[in-house]
């Protein structure tokens, strides 16, 4: 079968989700990551609002009304998942023992600087844990397509939303791209299959560290 | 030495509320939400209220109810993007909205239950989110100073309690609400089931009895409590 | 039965514990007021290492090993008790919940100053919990003999050891009176039965405001 | 999605902690108290060690292995009084002890699994433990900074953990252990009890698995968690 850009997205960016990570995942496409991940990987998800440990999605008729993710979706406990306050959670977080969040985003910095939760005047429903996640993951990976509907970059060579973290994305996984964020600059990583280098540049708004050698697809 | 008993009607407790106060609701999302206190906030109307919560739930629900009401003058809030009324009202001017980050939100009301002033965090540096804080250096390294939020009262939803207040919350539906129950000068909360003395193991507690004023048993859930058909 | 006037003492700081309070007793004689408090009446007995609902003493053969109060006292639990962690029962404490503590003294002083903690050179094994109990609780009481054993005061004009806390104690209960602190100075306002107002004066080390009327007795 | 595993032997476990390292031990009196990991660390000698503790146990226990082995160069800490060879090492400049107020120790260590800086109280002010700390006004009241502690690592004493380290306490043997599982770069549990996955409800884990790094089975309990005879 072959895949979809995006599923390929998803699936490059799962393939990042190690055994032992503690991982949060954003709402979005980050979520839809999870599909990717074995189901025997030992891996922990925490939830913002209270879970480590979050299991698959039910429908509503299975539901507990009681547990929900920090996206509204009614999940599942695990053998070995615990549920704790708020401010527990957010402990988790700025603590360090996230080894990795993926989240969306508007726009992301050549630099690492992630915009992915206000427009102002369009869209101001404020951060929820958005800038903790951003700030505090050990590892910050952004999920996102490599330009906005209209085919505008979302990488860019400077932010113009207001930032949800200065310098905190580490990766970048797109539909025709991997992209590291390095003391040197944004580098070109990996490549779509079937996309071409050229294709990858005009649609990037940042300067690309293109290696010499030849890029590994996916 | 018995504990004492702080069981108490909805009306009772609800009416100790003025005009003017601030209340912090417990929930994240409809788990964990006080739909029975608000409720009974709505009917007995209290005006220019401060409502502390982590959303404003969805519309037609909870916090959505007291807005619609006319009875909120200012949120403090993480997160309000699945109530477009409450976005309406803020774009409008209707109502004064303050954000913050969320687990700021949820420190900087546990460090007003800890009976502590404040905490210092690099979290926002670099974002507007610091723009016109308190900074302090602590080993080299500039923080921000996050001040304790308290509020006049917290309103919370828990599964369990026993009249001496100690309560148990179940799953997501605990989330700020024992934050909040320390954080409040007087903290009411409705249990779904009202053990006897004794009924609660020590272990099980996650608030205890010495944070809670007010007890109310909920004689039935009504549908807001439910699994949200979508 | 006539009481000792060490007793009377305990018995009057019990008869200040009232329905519905959450009391912290600190070790000594503050924990011995506990046998003259009613038997039904309402109060939670809260203790620094993590009970609310402090149960009576046991025996060692009667003993919960994981069960002991901040003194070390194997004690047991009651209907309503609840455990938890040391962050947590100090905020019980600095947050205002704990409507009364009773606490000892090596000094306490006309205006409320109270020094229990430390001896420069003699006895410096840590402040423990006593500096939030006296700074924290809503009413502080202290629970003293009037004099030490070599006959001095302990009720100064002045502390001359190292504080716990300054202008935190509200109530002084000893063998021979009940002193209020009060914005004017330290008030006598009750004298045991069998002392005389002189020998009260003549035990204190602060001036204290003797009411015209006569003073009530314990 | 299976849990990870992170079952370790108590060799393996104490063998990561090098000289010079700084350790949170749990406990306050005997409960709590990791008696099982301290007597490893003792077997195995480390030295020059910062010991961070509510307490120094007794003498002839827990903490007192560590100071007549002469391991440990500071004890941070907010009461030693029963245990009369620390004070007498203390007062002999053998041994370095800084003291903290018993709420503050807990809180400062809490700050510090909240990964948070510091925060502000006015515990203490108007005594010497105010002297020579920074100073921060917040709405016209002054306030210390108290800064976060952290530690290297951190042994615990659990009723019952699960292969992922979800750790439960039990009645007065919780104390520290919880806020220094979350305080220290490496949390090293000791657990009466290990369940196997799902053994454990998830509103009863008190540390939950993402704070913990190894867990280390007890096979039996020595005579110091008894009760002690006095």
């Amino acid at each position: 079968m072959s895949l979809s850009a995006k599923d390929r997205m998803l699936k490059r960016a799962a393939a990042d989700i190690k055994a032992g990570m503690t991982v949060n995942l954003g709402i979005g496409l980050p979520t839809q990551v999870l599909k990717h991940v074995p189901e025997n990987l030992p891996v922990c998800l925490h939830s913002e609002n209270g879970i480590a440990g979050v299991g698959p999605v039910l429908a509503n008729d299975q539901a507990d009304r009681n547990l929900i993710d920090a996206g509204g979706a009614y999940v599942s406990p695990l053998p070995g998942t615990s549920y704790f306050d708020s401010a527990l959670s957010f402990a988790i977080v700025r603590s360090g023992r996230l080894d990795l969040t993926l989240l969306g985003a508007f726009e992301v910095a050549g630099n690492g600087d992630l915009a992915n939760w206000m427009i102002p005047g369009r869209f101001t429903p404020g951060a929820g844990g958005a800038i903790e996640l951003a700030q505090k993951a050990r590892r910050v990976g952004v999920v996102t397509t490599h330009t906005d509907k209209k085919g505008n970059p979302k990488i860019l060579s400077a932010c113009t939303l207001p930032l949800t973290a200065p310098c905190c994305v580490d990766r970048i996984y797109t539909d025709m791209a991997v992209c590291d964020v390095t003391p040197e600059g944004l580098q070109l990583s990996e490549i779509a299959e079937g996309v071409s280098l050229d294709d990858v540049i005009a649609a990037t708004g940042a300067r690309l560290i293109v290696p010499d050698q030849p890029l590994p697809t996916f | 030495m018995p504990m004492p008993d702080k069981s108490c009607s909805i009306e009772e407790a609800i009416a100790q509320i003025p005009d003017g106060s601030s209340i912090m609701l417990g929930g994240f999302g409809v788990p964990g939400t006080p739909f029975c206190l608000i409720r009974e906030l709505v009917r007995q109307g209290q005006r220019d209220l401060t409502i502390i919560k982590n959303d404003a739930n969805e519309t037609g629900m909870g916090v959505d109810w007291l807005l619609d009401n006319g009875q909120v003058a200012k949120l403090i809030t993480s997160h309000i993007g699945l109530n477009s009324n409450a976005v309406a009202m803020m774009n409008a001017g209707e109502i004064d909205v303050e954000f913050a980050p969320q687990g700021i939100l949820a420190e900087r009301i546990r460090v007003a239950g800890a009976g502590v002033m404040g905490f210092v965090t690099d979290i926002g540096i670099g974002t507007p989110m610091a723009e016109g804080k308190q900074k302090v250096m602590i080993d080299g390294k500039e923080g921000i100073v996050e001040t304790a939020l308290r509020a006049d009262f917290a309103l919370l939803h828990a599964d369990r309690s026993d009249p001496f207040g100690n309560l148990c919350f179940t799953a997501t539906a605990r989330n700020f609400n024992p934050l909040m129950g320390m954080a409040a000068t007087r903290t009411i909360a409705e249990a779904e089931a009202i053990l006897p003395l004794g009924g609660i193991t020590p272990d099980d507690v996650n608030l205890p009895g010495p944070f809670v004023d007010d007890v109310v048993a909920l004689p039935e859930l009504m549908e807001a409590y439910g699994v949200v058909e979508r």
